[in-house]
């Protein structure tokens, strides 16, 4: 596969970039799957999105150099990236406050509830 | 001016936020009054100005982003009418912890709007943002019982869920970014070729839709949030929320992969398939009404994506009326829904029994509207699920429209659960007449009657398919 | 081709630097330590951005990201667990099968990327300043500008404020009669007044 | 409206009003009086079914003053509006069909219909939800009648599952029995998986219809525009039967693994049809909703409902037969639910359950006559309709007759009546005109068409159809007047029987009516009424059938009569008290052993009990292990909602990589 190894040289390129955020988007995928606190998968929310943010960075680089798209992009995303937080913490709180925990392995009051034949 | 409608949702918005602040709390039943008029008046605005686009062609109104407008608006009209009771204070049984009438009204009217951006963007930013905003306050609004642990746990499931599917959707995004090197669908939709990078692209942008559209098995969540957030949010999450699911899906897949989009039928096809059979089976052990809604309507989702199978995009009218026809419907049920859980609190399916005996013509409604979400002609459900199962019929998908057959006879078999409930059970033996607040009565009428007359006269269908239909001939030819 | 190497060396060095606090981020059983990691994760993805020619944005990242968004996830760490607390550990399914899902997709999309050719543009020369091209960016009306989008933000942010305060909202105010639908007083002393400085408080409450 | 129409009678070009009167009575009678006033309900109700009788009567006596009998009888649509318009272009009307077949159901339906209602008033008295009862008995003939003048497969199909409904109602209209409301729910999902092959079957040749109504339409349009009136469209009944478009369907490169498109569709079609008429394996529904109302029983499920698969398969005839393999599957299910329900009907001990499958029994007849029919053979589709008509009445009465000895005796088990003769005359002389021309007796109306079909299966090259249908009919007599005899004659078997008495006249008015009509109804000179194709003249009685077929008859009476007749206690009593005469009566008793060693142990036991305990738990079984599976699915796939969020996510993730995966190497 010779386009592997032309993708695989030293100098960084778009494929080792992008690499780079896939790996990044992966640990924050780790963390939201296996964080128990809820607060802690809302940080590894923000490893994804800032992996998606870099990702529109790069190809905003390497495709279109001359233009902003991607970086404005990126603006929008920090920006929805913060309202995100200010509801996903509001919820938190007033989760904690009804029931003290934030830990997503003690919350299954609701669950598959079915009927006995 | 064709952001007319947007902008009065808007103005909407924030008059009533600032509405709130200087109103009595007698005062603030007002609040839903303005809200509604808004609403109407965003509705009206909508049908009287033409299709036309502004900013260079970036906020773009066309006869399918009418139709979509129509389905938001009116969804969110019928939520308004559903909520004010509980939020008014006007229940036997107290609904805990849900208030604060300002800002409900406010934020369910904010992502109204981001829904109704959403089909005119014809940029990724603008669908992404758009989207974010028809999607994150309403993790607000499922937490809105402030002290109700179920509803908190509903709130939280559905932030976790939301934030993953959307950090997918937007690295999907990412890439058809990179692929195209522009944000403008249209350029897209021109540069993108199959190749690896666009599939993967795909992958990450159809999880983002099927968590909004619930399909199997980004659906997970639907079931625990349905269960746990307030009773008017859900029938809004049912409704609204899916819609605007489709109307992703119909920018993503019409819009940018247009040209493809025939050779991604078998895949959608098995999404359809494996969605309403999901949703069929396991709405038939549920034990909660809630529960049970979220499943029912998640087999819905499964119908509704056949409209994709089209050969020739003549599907997207089928699945706009079929998207009207449930509006309607689920509307109606969820009218009956939250009546007897204002009245009497029970929200398990079981403890319908009787209604027949306590309330008939509610309980009629809610037959009539059953009977239309399983697709008993000659309802509308009927008449949607003909058109939508003609269409893969059409394209070839003979298997998929004998498994949408096969589901369609399962869900009668639990929809018939609840009219046996209602009619066949013995009544509590404390059962009186209940009552019925004037609002409620009105909606869960009005629904019902669409969803009979969308049945009868589909004239609406006519009128959808030739504005459509026309707009795709331009877009494809 | 010294720049070059330059470059290449800070690339790989920012790369693991980001990548070992991201994986801190998700592993550190004390929250607050996350969150700094976070903190740096961030602070390096601003490093990226000012080797991409994003300056302006470094910018806005350091400021909105780690001047706000991570404050306020300290806040609620602070709110909703105790500080010197561990969070208990994930039960090793789920995090063989977080492990798994991580790896199958940093697999595939890796495989997927190495595969593809991105078609890298022609050396365009990025613009002079990039905090003036966003700025004209985000305020044209034409069919190249983002007008529509930054509204329906300032939207977004208005409506996330409100529901997120609506939603953390303590109690009615004393004004909300009960009819209309508030808190029972009962459910109110539900909830203990001091709870989050409670110290056995926390998402490790046992 | 053409100027076609506008020629045409007043009564034809409103004939529509045939099903619009009992809607109407419908929701007048179900939103205004059933609420207010429930006692004049059923007056209103039976009034407005004898409304459209007339209105019916007078339909038919037109249609045949235009094209009159012995002539050719075209099919019309003297009214039709828009309902669908899928494009321009494909368009689905609502509307009205006449044509032989059509006029003969209107008239059924109608006749009997009204005089259940009649019936019912009496039937029906003091019971609670009398104004309820009338709702949904109005809403019933309703739906049938839009059925039956249904002029194209969509309309057909939707009142098809309105009569669905309407039965579900009825059957489950005693809900506070848990049997009954069991039975409602079983009689709707069975029918409604049937449905669903109908529905397939609709969308392909609706489909394929469409494609081709570019090429075909305009030739078909112009060979009927001279009689139907409104435009053609591409689901109307009479272009789907063109031969034009069917040879299109049949073509070989439409076929799907050998077998052509129009045979998988017309199976599928005919799958709907056993559905509602109940056709082996899909019958299982039929027994069990005896548990409804009696009057229901006689008007759905024996005399009007479980007929419109017989109608729907008579009414795409044509394409049934072009496909030909269809037609024999419809022959060889009719032939053996035909048989396989006389011999359970020999078993069965209450009253209604054996007229029941007698019902299925002469269903399966009138399929099977259909299935040994072809265009230019038609004596069997005469044949068919002739005995669906003569049905009608005489399992119309069966049934009320049963519903009044029911009502007499307050039980359906037969061994609790008997002697029922002297106190009940009115009932047992018309259960005896019922029971002679079901058996086919001559010269009551169950000979004569029976009679046609027989003949019709022997002449179309069928000796096997017809010895099993020979068989079928000893079989049909014995049972009927076993009940006949344990039921009316004899010695009262329980005190119930014996304080049992006549019915009111609201109830025995009606099946003296009946008895009248299913005496005479052989006499109609059917086939210049009926037919389709080359036009058949009534052919008379043919000995070489007539014999065999009354022997048959008679043998199974007779042996009846010997099995159930007398009084065995007497019969020893009398042997004591004779002695000289002892052996002689003992060797009548040694008959009576080896009769009862021959059908007792040997037939009942070895051939009866077990196919109807395979009906009962094996053929049951599957729907209950259909059933069973599908809650079980759900069970399982339900357990994966397990609360726990971060489990959702796994599943998410892994569906993106599972769809990622999927695209990629559909691709390369």
């Amino acid at each position: 596969m010779p386009d592997i190894l032309a993708g695989l040289g030293l100098a960084p390129g778009i494929v080792h970039w992008m690499v780079l955020t896939a790996a990044l988007f992966a640990v924050g995928l780790y963390g939201i799957l296996t964080r128990r606190s809820a607060v802690g998968v809302l940080m590894a929310v923000e490893l994804l999105l800032n992996s998606a943010a870099l990702s529109f960075v790069v190809f905003n680089h390497f495709r279109m150099p001359a233009l902003v798209d991607g970086q404005v992009m990126a603006v929008f995303v920090i920006a929805v990236a913060a309202a995100e937080v200010v509801v996903g913490m509001a919820v938190f709180v007033a989760l904690y406050r009804v029931s003290h925990t934030v830990d997503l392995n003690r919350l299954d009051r609701l669950k598959n509830d079915e009927v006995k034949p | 001016m064709c952001m007319l409608p947007e902008l009065i949702v808007v103005a909407t918005a924030l008059t009533v936020l600032v509405a709130d602040l200087f109103l009595s709390e007698r005062r603030r039943v007002v609040l839903a009054l303005l809200t509604l008029v808004g609403l109407a008046a965003a509705l009206a605005a909508l049908l009287a100005a033409p299709a036309g686009s502004l900013f260079g062609g970036r906020f773009s109104v066309d006869e399918v982003a009418i139709w979509f407008k129509v389905v938001f608006l009116l969804a969110s009209f019928l939520t308004v009418c559903l909520s004010l009771d509980q939020l008014d204070g006007r229940v036997k049984v107290r609904v805990r912890g849900i208030g604060l009438r300002g800002e409900y009204y406010a934020v369910l009217l904010s992502t109204l709007v981001g829904a109704m951006f959403l089909v005119s963007a014809r940029d990724l930013v603008t669908l992404y943002v758009s989207l974010e905003l028809a999607t994150i306050p309403l993790f607000a609004l499922a937490a809105w019982k402030r002290s109700d642990a179920g509803s908190q746990e509903a709130g939280l499931k559905y932030v976790v869920m939301g934030a993953l599917a959307s950090a997918f959707l937007l690295y999907g995004f990412s890439l058809l970014f990179g692929l195209a090197g522009s944000t403008d669908l249209a350029a897209i939709a021109a540069a993108v070729r199959p190749s690896p990078a666009l599939f993967l692209a795909l992958a990450l942008v159809t999880t983002g839709i099927g968590f909004k559209l619930t399909l199997v098995p980004f659906h997970m969540w639907a079931g625990d949030v349905y269960e746990g957030a307030p009773l008017p949010v859900i029938a809004y999450l049912s409704v609204a929320s899916k819609a605007v699911g489709l109307a992703v899906m119909f920018q993503i897949f019409y819009r940018v992969l247009g040209h493809m989009v025939k050779d991604l039928g078998p895949l959608l096809a098995f999404l359809a398939a494996a969605t309403m059979t999901l949703g069929n089976t396991v709405a038939i052990v549920q034990r909660s009404i809630k529960r049970f809604m979220a499943f029912s309507a998640i087999s819905q989702a499964g119908y509704i994506v056949m409209g994709f199978l089209g050969p020739d995009a003549g599907g997207v009218p089928a699945m706009l009326f079929y998207m009207l026809a449930y509006v309607a419907a689920n509307m109606a049920v969820f009218g009956v829904i939250i009546f007897y859980a204002n009245a009497t609190g029970r929200e398990r399916i079981e403890e319908y029994r009787g209604l027949a005996r306590t309330n008939p013509l509610l309980a009629l409604a809610m037959m009539l509207a059953l009977f239309s979400l399983a697709g008993i002609p000659p309802l509308s459900g009927f008449v949607g699920k003909f058109f939508l199962f003609s269409i893969a019929s059409k394209a070839g998908f003979h298997w998929l429209v004998a498994v949408a057959a096969v589901n369609s006879t399962i869900s009668l078999y639990y929809y018939l659960r609840i009219v046996r409930q209602m009619y066949i059970e013995p009544v509590y033996p404390e059962a009186a007449r209940l009552p019925v607040t004037p609002t409620l009565a009105a909606t869960v009428a009005v629904t019902t009657v669409a969803s009979l007359v969308l049945g009868l006269v589909p004239v609406f269908y006519e009128v959808i398919h030739n504005q459509t239909i026309e707009w795709l001939a331009k877009l494809v030819g | 081709m010294s720049e070059g190497a330059v470059e290449t060396i800070l690339f790989y060095a920012i790369a693991a630097m980001s990548l070992f606090f991201a994986i801190a981020t998700v592993t550190a059983r004390r929250l607050l330590r996350a969150a700094v990691a976070l903190m740096f994760v961030l602070v390096l993805s601003a490093g990226f951005y000012v080797m991409l020619a994003a300056e302006f944005l470094a910018g806005v990242q350091v400021l909105v990201y780690v001047g706000g968004i991570v404050v306020v996830i300290v806040f609620v760490i602070m709110l909703t667990s105790s500080v010197d607390l561990l969070e208990e550990r994930p039960p090793l399914l789920r995090k063989a099968l977080g492990a798994l899902a991580a790896i199958g997709f940093f697999g595939t999309t890796a495989a997927v990327y190495l595969t593809t050719d991105f078609g890298a543009a022609a050396d365009a020369a990025p613009p002079a300043e990039s905090a003036r091209a966003i700025g004209a960016a985000l305020l044209d009306y034409g069919p190249h500008g983002y007008v529509v989008p930054f509204e329906v933000i300032s939207l977004l942010l208005l409506a996330a404020l409100v529901g997120g305060i609506a939603v953390a909202r303590r109690s009615p105010p004393p004004s909300q009669p009960l009819t209309s639908g508030g808190d029972l007083p009962g459910e109110v002393s539900f909830t203990p007044p001091k709870r989050q400085n409670d110290p056995e408080g926390g998402a490790s409450h046992a | 409206m053409s100027g076609a129409v506008a020629a045409l009678p007043f009564i034809l070009r409103n004939a529509w009003l045939v099903a619009a009167i009992p809607f109407v009575s419908f929701v007048f009678v179900g939103l205004v009086l059933r609420p207010k006033v429930p006692r004049i309900a059923g007056v209103v109700a039976t009034l407005s079914i004898f409304a459209a009788a007339g209105v019916a009567g007078g339909v038919a006596w037109e249609y045949y003053h235009l094209f009159p009998p012995g002539a050719l009888h075209p099919a019309i649509v003297p009214f039709a509006f828009e309902w669908l318009r899928f494009m321009p272009g494909l368009t689905v009307t609502m509307g009205v069909l006449l044509d032989p077949i059509s006029v003969l159901l209107l008239l059924v339906v109608t006749s009997v219909s009204a005089l259940v209602h009649l019936y019912s008033i009496g039937y029906m008295h003091g019971d609670p939800g009398f104004g309820r009862f009338f709702t949904f008995l109005n809403l019933f003939t309703f739906s049938m009648l839009g059925l039956v003048i249904a002029p194209n497969i969509l309309q057909i199909y939707v009142f098809w599952e309105l009569v669905g409904v309407s039965s579900f109602l009825l059957i489950g209209y005693y809900y506070e029995k848990p049997s009954a409301v069991a039975a409602s729910k079983k009689a709707f999902i069975v029918t409604r998986f049937a449905d669903l092959g109908f529905l397939i079957g609709v969308l392909i040749l609706g489909y394929n219809g469409y494609t081709a109504f570019g090429d075909v339409g305009p030739t078909v349009a112009r060979e009927v525009t001279g009689r139907i009136a409104t435009d053609l469209q591409p689901f109307d009944f009479l272009y789907l039967t063109h031969p034009d478009l069917l040879g299109r369907l049949a073509a070989p490169a439409l076929a799907v693994g050998g077998v052509s498109l129009l045979t998988i569709a017309m199976i599928l079609v005919f799958m709907g049809a056993a559905g509602k008429s109940a056709m082996f394996p899909l019958h299982i529904w039929l027994p069990d909703a005896m548990e409804g109302p009696t009057p229901v029983s006689a008007l759905i499920h024996a005399a009007t409902m479980v007929v419109a698969g017989v109608y729907l398969v008579a009414r795409l005839f044509p394409a049934f037969a072009f496909s030909g393999d269809a037609l024999t599957v419809v022959m060889c299910v009719g032939a053996f639910t035909s048989l396989f329900a006389a011999v359970i009907g020999c078993t069965q001990d209450d009253i209604k359950r054996v007229l029941a499958f007698s019902t299925l029994s002469q269903l399966g007849y009138m399929m099977f006559a259909l299935g040994v029919a072809a265009m230019d053979r038609p004596a069997g589709y005469t044949a068919s309709m002739f005995h669906l008509f003569t049905h009608a009445f005489f399992k119309a009465l069966l049934f009320l007759g049963a519903g009044a000895v029911i009502h007499a005796v307050h039980t359906n088990s037969i061994w609790e009546m008997g002697a029922l003769r002297r106190k009940m005359p009115i009932t047992h002389l018309t259960f005896l005109v019922a029971t002679l021309a079901i058996a086919g007796v001559w010269p009551l109306s169950g000979f004569f068409s029976k009679d046609e079909i027989l003949a019709a299966a022997l002449r179309g090259g069928h000796p096997v159809v017809f010895g099993l249908g020979l068989l079928v009919a000893a079989l049909t007599a014995f049972y009927m007047f076993r009940i006949y005899i344990v039921v009316f004659l004899g010695r009262a078997r329980h005190e119930h029987a014996e304080h049992a008495h006549e019915a009111p006249f609201v109830m025995w008015a009606p099946l003296a009516l009946l008895a009248l009509l299913s005496a005479v109804a052989g006499f109609v000179p059917f086939g210049s009424f009926v037919g389709i194709g080359a036009e058949a003249g009534h052919e008379g009685i043919d000995l070489a059938v007539a014999i065999p077929a009354s022997t048959a008859g008679v043998l199974g009476i007779g042996l009846a009569f010997l099995l159930y007749s007398g009084d065995g206690a007497r019969a020893t009593a009398g042997a004591n008290a004779l002695g000289g005469a002892y052996r002689v009566v003992k060797r009548k008793f040694y008959v009576d052993e080896l009769y009862l060693f021959v059908t007792h142990r040997i037939i009942f036991r070895h051939i009866s009990r077990p196919i109807a305990w395979f009906d009962r738990h094996a053929v049951d079984g599957m729907v209950n292990l259909s059933g069973w599976t599908t809650r079980r699915t759900g069970s399982l796939l339900g357990a994966l909602h397990g609360g726990r969020v971060q489990a959702y996510g796994v599943w998410l993730v892994g569906g993106t990589l599972f769809l990622l995966l999927v695209l990629w190497s559909a691709a390369f």
